[in-house]
């Protein structure tokens, strides 16, 4: 794949109009992170109700791939459960705009809002679960995430 | 000296990074120099000419590779003192770069002399490495970090320094003397004559402004001047802080170690003179040894000579990106007052999706905030793209950029 | 990997700068490793392919050559936590050298850690690196420093540790593994099950031991662990501190500035992640490239033959130096318990002496304190010869050097 | 001159026997200092009397360039005036043992004790001489010998 082959219809249609984007002023939990080398910054908001995602939306400032992809996670994610929703892999996300072999660099783009997602679903369960070595899984995978 | 015309044809012969191609088999098109700056084989023969015939460690032994190691290390820091038109120097600390410059000031003499409730002064177009020291060192004595405002030119207002200025609490005024993303080179004279009236101690910044002008330290008048060498054709992991030396005579040292001491007791040490007092540890010697070469070259083309060229390369990259619709640039375009530094955004693209694009052409400039965010936040923008130009920089590359950009405009349609 | 035979058979034609001669057409004897080693092709040309393909800053930008610069950075990064064996490549910093690095823990650690009334253990035969970083911060802090003891033989005296421990005020031992005088390599798996009983950190200087030997990080169980790439065939300006991550997430940032921020804004800042929050500014991008070939280099060998090695030449050398009339030879004689330095002094002539006249035969050794004061108030004498291996030295060298003592002797008449 | 020819009689001589070498106890004046690379460490002691160097003494530790060049310059400086002992310049010491194409790195064995008596004179006139300005510039001279 060449690397500006990326940049195909979808990817410039989702970069123009995210879906899933704006706030959620009576959120159950929101999380906010950047990316220190490029300054892409997201934040999601999440209701959770019954263990299920009822509604999520993102917004920040980022390059085309961070805002497709942001759109693709919310959406993927929008009326899972819990559990389902944390074993949401970065090929998940990646595969449905098909950026696998995207480049070092720009896999920190692609995959801000899917760590953002993570820490945010940390910081929840850690406020409504026992199990707190499970919940630091959550955080392990969030952090490593690339 | 040659003449600049033939100068500058010839010099992209001394850059073998240059004859690289990327991608697609493109030529590599380097407009990234603010960032750091290609080698020429005269500092990369330096290095190695260093590590084949006089590596040893310098300053302590007496036999023969010794002698020469310490002699082409001192050398350097002669050439240094040439190049910034200072006569003392023992006033010349080698360091990583500007930022630990910057560091050691902020530790070695905010430390001791910056109490709570003192303002330190810096600006809104400052590098990261300008700003986090400060915040730090403010934060931890108490006392306050303060700006001067930009305006939308680009400028500096100056009407908020005299305001911060009139508090008397300032301890230090520090700004960059050309900014990193804006290209504006700082009234230097006038900030410095105010402070001076103030009392007030002046850092100079000259990561951006030593590559690409004649800098004279002893006419800035300034306290304190940091810049690194691999913006300068030098190599990695080397910079320089100047401090005149009535002021460094009140700095406690930084690092504690090897070469910084004159006797080490269990319980109490004396410290060795200036400037080595500030030098602890095995320096950077062979990369000193580069630096030395960079300096060499960039005084042999002559630096009135590198800025009239890349005055001509600005004004030419202004005019024609001026031309592509939808792109907006960034700061004064009064070429008297910038470097070749231009930061832009086009239409509705953000710059990492611009600057990918025009990778796969073979051009490289930066995207993001370029460690400038408070910078980011004043022009109210996540981040810029920014070309940058040096002294193998041609016309022609510029006209490539400016045909890769219509690229941009097709895939994202504008 | 080959026999250790032939390797070190063929080693010395790696090393450009063994061809040289000095003074007189006298073929260069180094024997001053301990202070800084010389640089094999290999790495030299590591360094140079950097610079003509693939220079860029790191991290930041999208292009091609920024892409491959920050590739070639990380890599050596997994090739340092491979060859010291620790899992975790966020605990390792890339700093100028083991003086960096010991300040780096004395500020960024000491400075929040460490209260009046708390102590700080090193010994007496520390590198002055190793001891002026803690006087500072002792002082600074009204703490204490205090002093494992040294016996006769060049040994550490562990109950002085015992006795330190039992105060319950210690909070960091610090000691190197190997000293840079003597060359005793230090009892660690003791001093730190010691320290670890009494929850207490350690700090290990390995300048000398990680050339050297084989140093396995996790099965030493330290907390904090420091090096320098130039003693160990790598370039100047490049070192290495690792710390454990539990102790390295309680640790404030040391320098501010650029790649150690998440977001920066006017009046706050928050950190980036580990290890970058502690690699601020534009890092030693070349000389870490330099340091991957130097690892690479020294790995191919293999560690326990580079031993093997120095056991052999130190042991052919103590030997001959013995038979050496008036020549006395500090420390242990015990060759496990000792790397290949050799510190003496000849009959009543002082070190410099010794060292000037055996330079003019193209020997080179080192005299003086070799920043280890203390050791020598310890060993009541004002200086020492000094005699250091590596891999490249051959018995034919250490015949000269002893054939160059019979010339000091003339002179002085001895 | 070869470096190995600095070791002749003279040198080796005054090494192991050097003049005016220990201490005076009721010194007017004594300073002390040492090179920070290699270790060598000097202290002058002096009487004064009317301007004038009655005795000197040195003592410490140093290779033989140090100790030889410390005799002939105690021996230079003794009985002589404050003025001329202020004007003892560096080749009058090295041109005594035939040193001056010494190396950088050993002229600063040589000069050592050069400095310590320029500083020592300083803290001397420093207490004794209205002329701060003069006395400076023997710090001056003191501070640049190497
Ligand atoms: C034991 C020891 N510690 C620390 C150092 C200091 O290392 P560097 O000068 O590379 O900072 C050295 C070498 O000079 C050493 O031998
Ligand atoms: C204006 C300015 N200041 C400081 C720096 C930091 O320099 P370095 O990264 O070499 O420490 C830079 C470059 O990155 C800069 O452009």
């Amino acid at each position: 794949m060449s690397n500006a082959d990326i940049y195909h219809e979808m990817i410039i249609d989702y970069s123009r109009n995210p879906i899933n984007y704006g706030k959620i002023e009576d959120h159950d939990v929101t999380f906010h992170d950047s990316n220190p080398l490029c300054g892409d910054s997201i934040d999601i908001d999440m209701k959770i109700d019954n263990d299920k995602i009822t509604d999520i939306k993102f917004h920040g400032k980022g390059c085309a791939i961070c805002m497709a992809c942001s759109s693709v996670l919310t959406e993927i994610a929008k009326g899972k459960n819990i559990d389902d929703v944390r074993n949401i892999s970065k090929n998940d996300v990646l595969g449905e705009l098909g950026l696998e072999n995207l480049q070092a660099v720009r896999i920190k783009c692609a995959l801000l809002s899917l760590k953002v997602l993570k820490f945010a679903l940390y910081s929840y369960l850690g406020k409504h679960l026992k199990n707190s070595q499970d919940v630091d899984k959550l955080k392990e995978e969030a952090t490593s995430l690339y | 000296m040659q003449s600049a015309q033939t100068t500058f044809e010839n010099i992209r012969k001394d850059f073998p990074i240059l004859k690289r191609t990327v991608r697609d088999n493109k030529p590599l098109v380097y407009l990234d120099n603010a960032s750091t700056t290609q080698k020429p084989t005269q500092v990369i023969e330096a290095i190695t000419d260093y590590y084949k015939n006089h590596n040893a460690n310098i300053h302590r032994a007496v036999y023969a590779l010794a002698e020469e190691a310490t002699e082409l290390y001192e050398k350097t820091r002669d050439k240094v003192a040439d190049f910034i038109n200072i006569s003392n120097r023992e006033e010349i600390i080698f360091v990583r770069g500007t930022t630990e410059a910057i560091n050691l000031v902020a530790y070695a003499w905010g430390r001791t002399h910056v109490k709570e409730g003192d303002i330190i002064v810096t600006t809104e177009y400052e590098h990261h490495s300008n700003i986090v020291p400060w915040q730090l060192l403010t934060q931890e004595k108490g006392a306050k970090l303060e700006y001067i405002g930009m305006d939308d030119n680009g400028e500096l207002i100056l009407e908020d320094l005299d305001k911060l200025l009139g508090t008397g609490k300032v301890k230090l005024v520090t700004f960059s003397l050309m900014s990193n993303v804006l290209g504006t080179i700082s009234d230097a004279d006038k900030i410095i004559a105010k402070c001076k009236a103030a009392g007030v101690f002046t850092l100079i910044d000259g990561a951006q402004a030593i590559p690409h002008m004649k800098v004279d330290i002893e006419k800035l008048d300034c306290d304190f001047f940091a810049f690194s060498g691999h913006k300068m054709l030098g190599p990695t992991g080397i910079g320089i802080l100047w401090v005149r030396k009535s002021i460094l005579e009140t700095m406690k040292p930084f690092h504690g170690g090897g070469d910084m001491i004159r006797e080490v007791h269990k319980y109490e040490t004396t410290w060795n003179d200036l400037p080595y007092k500030f030098e602890a540890g095995t320096p950077n010697i062979a990369d000193v040894v580069g630096l030395g070469a960079a300096i060499d070259y960039l005084s042999k083309i002559g630096m009135d000579n590198i800025r009239q060229h890349e005055i001509e390369l600005t004004s030419y990259a202004i005019d024609k990106l001026s031309d592509v619709k939808g792109l907006h640039i960034y700061g004064t375009k009064d070429i008297s007052k910038r470097g070749g530094v231009i930061s832009f955004n086009f239409a509705d693209v953000h710059p990492h999706d611009v600057a990918q694009i025009i990778d796969e052409e073979g051009i490289a400039i930066r995207s993001g905030h370029h460690c400038a965010q408070v910078l980011m936040e004043r022009l109210d923008v996540s981040a810029t793209s920014r070309a940058s130009f040096y002294i193998y920089n041609t016309k022609e590359e510029i006209d490539k950029l400016i045909n890769s950009l219509n690229k941009v405009a097709k895939v994202f349609k504008l």
